[in-house]
């Protein structure tokens, strides 16, 4: 029972944006994708939530292959994602943001009552927000909210649906040191009953966090295992030389 | 538009003669004060207002010739912008009738405009004068005791030269038309006249309207190569095909005909291409009748320029609306006998001898046409007397 | 959303219609039928809003199936007696939303742009239908000489004949779908709609299929025009192919902008208001010749200026009177 | 049918393409550059033909108004770009289709204050007023076959500065954005307003052109519009390629639809569009 991405590749016209990556995520486990700007990370997780079509390779989902099925189709398989970009319904209130998550297993094929009076709706919405802290903001609208609370409200709109697989893009980006550290409890306690792959680049956020990482550059994974494994592996040292110590959060011996 | 921009602007002096006169007439000059509201809805914008102009100076025009005054009242114009849109037909005509009160309406151009305001007409009861719009159905399956009209109907203005064609033997004519409901009714007035006849129609081409890219039909016609060629065209598209006809080599070989608006008006535009097209039309400008001769006159002393076809209809809703207030004295609520005087109206249009059908559509003399030094110039009588056959009207 | 339950808004609203409740007891034909005319617009215009203001899907031939409505009371009308108000009606909205759908098979597969352009070309192709050919008397247009009426038992409840009564019956259609919509905007459908409005890809994501979404609003947007078209044809019993024509779909717009968008009650300003003012600008008495033969000079002027000043239209302008943020964002599609 | 004449109805139809090509392509280029949607483009085809109109009468020929007309064209473009459309870039679809049908209201009828509603015709310069006799009874006038010339050799111009041009290609590929186009020394602002004109230029060109074809009255940018729309779409937007395609497709297919389909001519152009939205939905050559 695992995530199995294999021989995975994407291609823009001449540009290879992912080129042949094969990783497998255990469940129940933590799995970081890091690497420089542009290695291909956000690329690779698109194809994951089923938001780009790949041009060649498979994944597999608990033994599904899922590389053909539609994004809306993947939510149903219990795959969840957030966006690099904060990608909130501005016009709308914080609750009803995060109640969008639940109310997609209606497809919204509902057209009589006000969504939020669904049974339990609220509850569960106001508790995925309690989750990132932010139940006091529930009637706020999305729009007037500081980017990260807006990023953690992000996290919660996935959280809701409760699902065993999430993707989540660069989720401490641009957040600030105490919202910072919420968050990354908050996915920590999500093993091992969740899935988790996750971009970052906050490397003591990753180090921290994760029990397994990959490393892209340029489309391709140059390694893939334990933080420790990863650490040592002498190709990601020769890829990342330039980028010295800061990059990996301890003196290069 | 010299002399016309607000209502009233008929209230001349001539009113305040009547006034003073009031006391000591009949009883019903003591209206006398209270001017007669027309309602004129005719294009004052948009491709059709130079046909709305002409129309309200044709009939400002007839007015003048009695002070602005009729059967003893001043007459008060209201216009309004028809924009030669159809649903603003009815609304428009609502507002007039039910909104300004006037005792009679004068419009439209466009049928489509004429088909809502009858509509609405009808349902009113108001008298109304159609000016311009052919739509048969008008003085056919809509006809009404209240509802008259001063110019003619498309299938009457297309079967003369039908019959005309027929009388010369011209065995294998074609068709070219905007497919909409004017072109095809005209199609029929002329496949009626032109049936006299033991010709045949070789081919029918339908253009879609208002489209102006006559290139394939040329073609097809070219193809065919008939004796004769019979066009339904108007303003723009009639410029347009003239032009394209003789450019396309085919004005030397194939003889040109059409109702009237094929070359009424827009010669100087057509230029060189429309010499020798003949048409057949209830006006010239060059007929030789004193009415005419007076008309052209006072219609180019006053507005400074000369009158066309639509003026003359608008000069005829004058001529006939005077018909009928004059009989009841200026009364507009006798409706039995004005409309009566108006049914028999009998006179001398500047078009020649004018008279209404039961249908109540002018009976008329069509005149054979042809175009010489950009003059419409009339080479006699193509059908005398014509009256539309007022398929399905209940008053005849 | 700024909708209708602002408070200055719903005053406003509530004023609005009780004016036109209030015609029939002192007005002619002539104000009675333009305050019909007025709340027939003011359906029409709620389609459109629900499209541009809650789909984010900018309509340029919403006419199309106002003009489709109308000729079904045409279709539906038998020629000497009257027809029945329930038939044509739900027939308008049934043929409405039928054309609505197989049309929205590919409209709302293209989004932006090519949206406004095709919605355009395929109402262009339905006036071309009903213009060039004879399904109903070509461009001459054609009559209902017998105006519909409701029967029940033998009983004519209503009679549009009366034009008191199809008033009424117009001012009843307009309430009760303006509570529908605000009813349906707040459901799980309502809110997935403006998802889709705002991010359709983030949509995806969470589970929805927007295509569907935006398909069944068109539909739903297609009835409700036709709907407004059938009421329309019902005040004069005629109908013409300008009925489907580019120039209502762009006065639609036009009404749509300026009542505000994404509020519904904004419909019914939108309406009232282009309505009234071309009644003003095409009267000699008031504006003077001149203007009253150009008047779509001042009437283009008055459109552009509300492009490049005057945003979130009246119903913004009202919800700002009352003081409040709330309804800032949603004046724009 | 004949096949001389049917080779003949195929000549009609490029004809036709070409100068549709002409006006839709100006549309596609603000579209395809600055993202706006200008429902005026037809206004200005109006306007064109109407300063034609106007100026062959000062001059006396054709090609002196053309000549007088282009750079009068660009300088309109150019104002109603600073004034008017300059805002629109940043804005919603439905604020340009607003302004701009505000802007046909205001155009359509100050051409009737300035210019009336009576249709007119404009003569065909006399060294290009004669015609080919191409069977016995049809010949080909030459002014048209001329205006294809000037519509091929343009449509070749704008392939060159496309293809071949740095900055083309950058407008090609739609990357014609602020960075981008200050990389390669151009000011944006300048650079759309001189696109804008260009724009407006090609549609007064083709409305100068085709005066003496199409003869000139109201309402006739009214039908261009919206079948320029169609061939917009069918090609693509932005894409000048997909427009010439589009553009010769819908010619053949209005003309041989008027010859096969007389009834249904019409509806037959837009369910060849519906067609191809099927087939591909952002059109033949559209991006996204």
């Amino acid at each position: 029972m695992s995530l199995r991405i294999s021989g995975l590749t994407k291609r823009f016209g001449g540009l290879t944006a992912v080129s042949d990556v094969s990783v497998t995520v255990e469940e129940g486990t933590i799995h970081a994708v890091i690497g420089p700007n542009g290695a291909g990370k956000t690329t690779l997780l698109n194809m994951l939530a089923g938001d780009l079509v790949p041009s060649a390779g498979s994944v597999a989902w608990r033994d599904e292959d899922i590389t053909k099925l539609s994004a809306s189709a993947r939510v149903g398989r219990g795959i969840g994602r957030t966006y690099q970009r904060t990608a909130l319904f501005t016009d709308k209130t914080v609750i009803m943001n995060v109640a969008m998550g639940e109310l997609a297993e209606t497809g919204g094929w509902r057209f009589l009552r006000p969504a939020l009076d669904r049974p339990g709706l609220r509850g569960k919405a106001l508790a995925a927000l309690d989750r990132v802290g932010l139940a006091g903001m529930a009637e706020a609208r999305a729009g007037v909210l500081s980017h990260g609370a807006r990023r953690r409200v992000e996290l919660a709109m996935v959280l809701i649906a409760d699902p065993a697989l999430l993707l989540l893009d660069e989720p401490l980006a641009g957040l600030g040191p105490d919202e910072s550290r919420q968050v990354i409890e908050v996915i920590r306690a999500l093993a091992p009953a969740h899935t988790v792959v996750l971009i970052e680049h906050d490397m003591d956020a990753i180090f921290s966090l994760s029990h397994a990482l990959t490393v892209m550059d340029d489309g391709r994974m140059i390694a893939t295992g334990t933080p420790k494994d990863v650490r040592e592996d002498p190709a990601v040292r020769a890829a990342y030389l330039g980028e010295g110590p800061s990059v990996w959060g301890e003196e290069v011996p | 538009m010299n002399g016309i921009t607000r209502r009233g602007v008929l209230k001349g002096m001539g009113a305040a003669g009547a006034v003073a006169a009031a006391s000591t007439l009949p009883a019903p000059y003591v209206r006398a004060a209270t001017p007669i509201k027309a309602g004129i809805l005719l294009p004052y914008s948009g491709t059709y207002s130079r046909l709305g102009e002409a129309i309200t100076n044709g009939f400002m025009l007839n007015l003048g010739k009695s002070g602005d005054m009729l059967g003893g009242r001043p007459v008060e114009l209201v216009r309004l912008d028809s924009e030669a849109k159809p649903p603003l037909g009815p609304s428009n005509a609502t507002k007039l009738i039910n909104g300004e009160k006037v005792d009679v309406l004068v419009g439209p151009v466009h049928s489509g405009v004429a088909m809502g305001m009858a509509k609405i007409a009808r349902e009113e009861e108001a008298l109304t004068i159609i000016p311009n719009a052919g739509a048969d159905q008008l003085t056919g399956v809509l006809c009404a005791p209240n509802i008259f009209r001063s110019s003619f109907s498309n299938w009457q203005a297309s079967y003369p030269m039908g019959k005309v064609l027929a009388d010369r033997g011209t065995k294998r004519v074609a068709l070219i038309y905007w497919n909409y409901a004017a072109g095809k009714q005209a199609a029929q007035g002329f496949k009626d006249g032109f049936a006299d006849g033991d010709g045949e129609i070789v081919t029918e081409i339908g253009v879609p309207f208002p489209e102006v890219e006559f290139q394939a039909a040329l073609t097809q016609v070219a193809e065919v190569n008939p004796d004769a060629v019979y066009v339904f065209f108007s303003g723009g598209g009639a410029v347009k095909f003239v032009k394209d006809w003789a450019a396309a080599g085919l004005k030397d070989k194939i003889a040109l005909h059409g109702p009237g608006f094929l070359t009424e008006g827009v010669t100087d535009a057509q230029g060189e291409a429309a010499e020798g097209i003949e048409t057949a039309m209830h006006y010239a400008d060059t007929l030789d009748n004193p009415e005419n001769k007076a008309f052209r006159a006072a219609y180019a002393d006053r507005f400074g320029k000369n009158p066309d076809v639509f003026a003359v209809q608008g000069y005829d809703a004058g001529a006939l609306l005077r018909v009928g207030v004059e009989a009841v004295q200026g009364d507009m609520d006798a409706r039995g006998d004005l409309y009566a005087a108006l049914s028999a109206a009998d006179f001398a249009s500047p078009r020649g001898r004018f008279r209404l059908s039961a249908a109540h559509n002018p009976i008329q003399d069509f005149y054979l046409r042809q175009v010489e030094n950009g003059v419409n110039v009339v080479k006699g009588i193509a059908v005398a007397q014509l009256a539309d056959p007022a398929k399905g009207c209940k008053l005849a | 959303m700024r909708l209708i339950s602002h408070p200055a808004v719903l005053l406003t609203l509530t004023a609005v219609l009780l004016a036109c409740a209030s015609v029939p007891f002192w007005g002619g034909t002539y104000e009675l039928k333009v305050a019909t005319r007025i709340l027939c617009f003011a359906l029409f215009v709620l389609s459109i809003d629900l499209l541009i203001g809650f789909g984010g899907m900018v309509t340029f031939g919403q006419a199309a199936f106002f003009g489709l409505g109308a000729y079904a009371l045409f279709f539906l009308s038998p020629e000497y007696e009257a027809g029945s108000i329930l038939v044509a009606g739900l027939g308008a909205m049934a043929l409405g939303a039928l054309a609505a759908l197989l049309t929205g098979l590919v409209v709302v597969r293209t989004k932006g742009v090519y949206f406004i352009m095709v919605t355009l070309a395929f109402a262009q192709m339905g006036f071309a239908l009903f213009h060039d050919t004879d399904i109903a008397n070509g461009s001459d247009g054609a009559f209902v000489f017998v105006k519909p009426a409701l029967t029940v038992a033998g009983v004519t409840l209503i009679d549009f004949e009366s034009r008191t009564d199809l008033h009424f019956t117009v001012l009843a259609v307009v309430v009760i779908a303006l509570a529908k919509l605000v009813v349906l905007i707040r459901s799980p459908f309502g809110e997935a709609l403006q998802g889709v409005k705002t991010d359709d890809r983030r949509m995806r994501a969470l589970g929805y299929n927007p295509y569907l979404i935006r398909l069944a609003a068109f539909t739903m947007a297609g009835a409700l025009a036709g709907l407004a078209g059938f009421l329309f044809a019902s005040i004069d019993g005629y109908v013409s192919p300008e009925l489907l024509g580019w120039q209502l779909s762009g006065q639609g717009i036009v009404m749509a902008v300026l009542g505000g968008l994404g509020s519904l009650g904004g419909a019914v300003f939108g309406a009232a208001s282009l309505v009234l003012l071309e009644e003003v600008l095409k009267d000699q008495s008031l504006v003077g010749g001149f203007i009253a033969e150009h008047w779509h000079i001042p009437l283009g002027l008055i459109i552009v200026g509300i492009v490049l000043a005057f945003r979130g239209g009246i119903a913004g302008a009202l919800s700002r009177l009352g003081g409040t943020l709330g309804g800032m964002g949603g004046g724009r599609p | 049918m004949d096949p001389v004449f049917l080779a003949i109805q195929l000549l009609n139809g490029i004809q036709q393409g070409l100068l549709l090509f002409l006006i839709a392509s100006g549309l596609t280029l603000i579209f395809g550059v600055m993202g706006v949607i200008n429902l005026a483009h037809g206004a200005f085809y109006m306007l064109g033909a109407y300063a034609a109109f106007s100026l062959t009468e000062m001059t006396g020929d054709l090609l002196l108004a053309i000549l007088l007309g282009i750079p009068l064209a660009l300088a309109l473009g150019w104002v109603f770009e600073r004034v008017f459309f300059r805002w629109l870039y940043e804005r919603e679809h439905l604020e340009q289709v607003l302004l701009t049908y505000g802007l046909i209201l205001i155009i359509d009828e100050s051409r009737s204050v300035i210019w009336g509603n009576d249709p007119h015709g404009v003569p065909v310069p006399d060294w290009l007023d004669f015609s080919i006799p191409l069977t016995e009874t049809l010949s080909y006038p030459v002014y048209r076959l001329a205006v294809s010339v000037v519509c091929l050799a343009l449509a070749g111009a704008m392939a060159y500065v496309l293809g071949r041009t740095r900055l083309g290609m950058r407008i090609r590929a739609g990357e014609a954005d602020r960075e981008t186009v200050a990389a390669l020394g151009v000011d944006i602002g300048t650079l759309y307003a001189v696109l804008f004109a260009a724009g407006i230029g090609l549609a007064a060109f083709g409305g100068m052109l085709a005066a003496p074809i199409e003869s000139v009255f109201p309402g006739m940018g009214e039908q261009v519009l919206i079948i320029s729309f169609v061939v917009v779409v069918i090609g693509g937007i932005g894409s000048v390629k997909g427009a010439f395609l589009a553009a010769l497709a819908i010619g053949l297919v209005d003309v041989f639809g008027q010859v096969f389909l007389p009834q249904f001519a019409s509806v037959v152009v837009y369910g060849l569009m519906a067609a191809v939205l099927i087939w591909r939905p952002a059109g033949l050559f559209g991006r996204g």
